[in-house]
């Protein structure tokens, strides 16, 4: 499906939030918080492959999507450099969103480290629209990597980390003092090492724990079989029976 | 509209457009993107005596102009396959082709043996080059004594029409493709991967957790479609050619190179619906070169 | 400044940087661009006992992330180079190597011969495994016995450090490079290009006049890596890389697979200065790296 | 050397001309008119080496080079597309120019079929400094691939050649009626055929006879041996030996 690029902000260096319509002005299909896209790089030398990227937030009434996008190499490079009017083809959506809470009163808490922020975004919409005030913590390198801050506060209490404290509390998000509290459910997106240690600290306390993996695709199908993930049910491919994960079905050292 | 049906075997092929054992999953995966029915046919995954857990990840890289793939045959066994899968899939109107593959000649036997009595599997596809397993695989398929073992006694445990899948790995492909054809395939498919490796330089280790792995895509075309040529003039059976097809010009170029048939790869996780657009390019160029019947292209570079 | 002094055989290179035969000329096309004394080497192009004019135009196609070559060892001879070639080009402050090939095993004697007494030719790369000749080549790389054959009569004929380089078109690329190893070569280089071929479809003709012809460039360079890595672990002797190196991470990724020194080719065509670029980028990396010595990183993939 | 694409105009729908300056604003080098440039294509997917265009024309003044780009596949229609203050690199200049007409007062005929047009348009003003009158045939296919007939004009005497007849003499430039005069010296670019055709007619009256090849190359400099081209020394690089050859050194069967 072609998407025509209507705004392109470069929220930093490397980060630029692209916001897409459907180039022959069809509705957006139903999408899912934690769902992603297949961007496929056209005028790139050396990208072969689409490059799947978590969808960040849904715009219904204006038909618009958005997707963080960060410069992880030559075919997100051209990406974030996109253009207003560049045409873009997707596949879209793909793979399976965050589950609900499941009581309403579920104490919640969405944890997003550098640009895993993404799916976050739109899942909270989903969760105030649903009547849960989640919370949610935001952990990067330093202030300038802290990206949508100004959009997260318009859905729920942001408390953030930053590992050269300079901006929030100092460290990486799992040392964060909201950590203390108790939360039902959490659900998480960054860096593995990062959602690794987020499991460590859910499983004690029992939360129901959601994580967003973000292993290497060809197809995004469920073809290729080449993202899998070790899980209960054996080898799995991320693409279709994730992206997102009951820590429960992991197989994580935990 | 020319006429796009060519034969293999005793089999009758719609058109020459199959898609590759490995990239297609069942075909189920592709459903809202093409319509299965118009391919001449379609091979699925590998299959084997017994589940496959695989490789670990990481199984992918991409290269310049391809990709190195180690999934190292991952599948739920032939059982599975039959009692699950098939039931979902065979009433497709078009060939449906299960890629064979095993660690030794009993399991390749074994399994035929349990496809044999489906009535809508049409042909195998006998997988003796994959790059990616410790046993069988490529070793089979880069000798002509192993790949003859193995052709003979699928042969004999396989009614229906028997393709065997040719590795690039190998001095002469032609040597390999006769021995075969002397055993009774009805056809030999070509190519599989060539065997290849890329290290992360910044993390010195190899990209692939099992440091090699199989290279297609484009990259390879210009060797898949010289080795076509030249096993094309070297056996009597039908050759189906594959490596790096991205769209209906490169199919044709196969075609012209003395492929019968082709297979569509890793081009279907680019653009999952490519299958129809090669098919629709395959009748305009037929229309364009006033070709009445597509078998006046086989092998036709001059 | 890490060190990158490397040694093949007796033979010092101030880096590991050398320049592919065929795809650097003498060396002077390219002085307006580079300082071939800053090259760890240069190795000039195949030369023949008499006078070859190659094969007809067309002799090149490009194709995905790389280009076919059917040239066919075009060259003005030996006696031709040493007189009028070799006074020009023996002055820089760098490894001269010229590479040689030949229809049968006295051709190469008899050009080694004549190289012998030349102070300024530090070696020779003894090339049985071009794909674009009819006679010799490529035949005597796809056998260890052609390939042992033409190895031990060049060892005779030639004092200096020979290297012999391999081709990639065999099934077992490690068992040709024992062969060449227990015949005395000093070294071996890999890979030489990959048998390919490419159609017109809309005319219906190949693209090369010869039908088939060599394939370099990016495309190939993870089998090249493969071959280096099994290569290296198989004989005792260093191994020279190449095969697609676009850059200096390109040059990296071979070293660390195993390669002592690599050469540079295709990419020469694009960025005529891209060797530069390649020994700063090297060593760049090994400061990055914290290596004191290119040697910690040969063959230190993990 | 990189250089900065100050105009881009369409002349057609498959032709453009690229006007363009040396991006660190160095002066351009003395450029010989018959000479070429290796254009590296830098964001294609399908395009690996670099393209060879024949340099259009040469303002030393302002600094700027022209080339006349058809869109031949993947690599040229990228150039065609090139936007203003794009930066594209470029080996220049390459290859050996025409000769100049022995006499002063020779009578000088430059043809061009097509894009061949376009080394004639700067080798024309050459012509023309040096007190040489040169007369232009253009051939094309119709009126529409007729380029730069203002320029031309500028510099000499037009005839044109148009197979659908839509403009100047109908039929191809080779029965052009200004072919039965007498010329010192002919000079010819345009597809191979035409330039044979031309050949031939240039022999017998004695014209000095210079055309210029454009068989396909990898690298430009003479290293790859791939452009070669039969001629009476046997098989010589079109890049260094050429891309302009006298007909003589050719082994054309004419």
């Amino acid at each position: 499906m072609d998407f025509t690029v209507v705004a392109n902000e470069r929220l930093h260096f490397n980060y630029s939030l692209l916001k897409m319509r459907p180039t022959n002005g069809d509705k957006l299909p139903e999408i899912l918080p934690g769902q992603f896209v297949q961007v496929e790089v056209a005028e790139s030398k050396n990208t072969f492959l689409r490059r799947p990227i978590s969808i960040n937030f849904v715009d219904y009434e204006q038909n618009i999507i958005w997707l963080l996008v960060r410069n992880a190499g030559e075919g997100t490079r051209h990406l974030i450099e996109s253009k207003i009017n560049d045409v873009i083809n997707m596949i879209i959506p793909l793979g399976n969103g965050f589950s609900m809470p499941s009581s309403d009163n579920a104490k919640t808490l969405l944890i997003g480290g550098g640009v895993g922020v993404a799916p976050l975004l739109y899942f909270g919409l989903i969760l105030k629209n649903h009547g849960i005030q989640p919370q949610f913590l935001l952990g990067a390198r330093s202030k300038a990597d802290i990206l949508e801050l100004n959009e997260f506060e318009k859905l729920g209490k942001v408390h953030i980390s930053t590992e050269d404290g300079s901006m929030g509390e100092k460290g990486l998000v799992t040392v964060h003092s909201i950590l203390k509290e108790k939360f039902d459910n959490i659900y998480c997106c960054g860096p593995a090492p990062m959602m690794k240690a987020v499991a460590k600290l859910a499983k004690p306390i029992g939360a129901e724990c959601e994580v967003s993996l973000e292993n290497m695709m060809a197809c995004g199908l469920g073809a290729c079989l080449c993202c899998v993930e070790k899980t209960v049910k054996g080898n799995v491919c991320v693409c279709t029976e994730g992206p997102v994960f009951n820590i429960n079905q992991l197989t994580w050292q935990i | 509209m020319a006429n796009l049906n060519i034969k293999i075997g005793n089999l009758k092929f719609k058109n020459p457009v199959l898609t590759a054992s490995g990239t297609f999953g069942y075909g189920e995966e592709f459903t809202d993107f093409i319509d299965i029915n118009r391919l001449g046919g379609y091979i699925i995954k590998g299959t084997t005596i017994n589940h496959r857990e695989g490789n670990p990840y990481p199984r992918m890289v991409e290269t310049p102009s391809g990709m190195l793939n180690a999934v190292g045959l991952q599948n739920k066994g032939v059982d599975y396959f039959i009692e699950h899968i098939y039931p979902r899939i065979s009433q497709y109107d078009t060939n449906l082709i299960v890629n064979v593959s095993g660690a030794n000649v009993d399991d390749y036997v074994a399994v035929c043996e349990k496809l044999n009595p489906l009535e809508h599997v049409k042909a195998i596809e006998v997988n003796i080059s994959c790059p990616n397993v410790k046993q069988g695989g490529m070793a089979f398929g880069t000798t002509c004594a192993g790949a003859a073992q193995v052709t003979k006694a699928v042969r004999n445990a396989y009614s229906g029409t028997v393709i065997v899948k040719l590795s690039p790995n190998v001095t002469d492909i032609t040597e390999i493709a006769k021995a075969v054809e002397a055993e009774g395939a009805d056809s030999v498919s070509l190519i599989n991967t060539l065997m290849g490796m890329a290290i992360d330089t910044e993390r010195q280790k190899p990209y692939l957790s099992t440091y090699t792995g199989g290279l297609s895509g484009p990259a390879v075309r210009p060797i898949a479609v010289r080795m076509v040529w030249q096993t094309a003039k070297a056996v009597n059976i039908p050759v189906i050619g594959l490596g790096g097809i991205m769209n209906g010009r490169d199919a044709i170029e196969f075609i012209l190179a003395g492929a019968t048939a082709i297979e569509v790869g890793t081009a279907n996780f680019i653009d999952p619906s490519v299958t129809m657009k090669i098919i629709d390019y395959i009748d305009e160029y037929c229309i364009r070169h006033n070709v009445s019947d597509i078998s006046e292209l086989i092998g036709a570079v001059k």
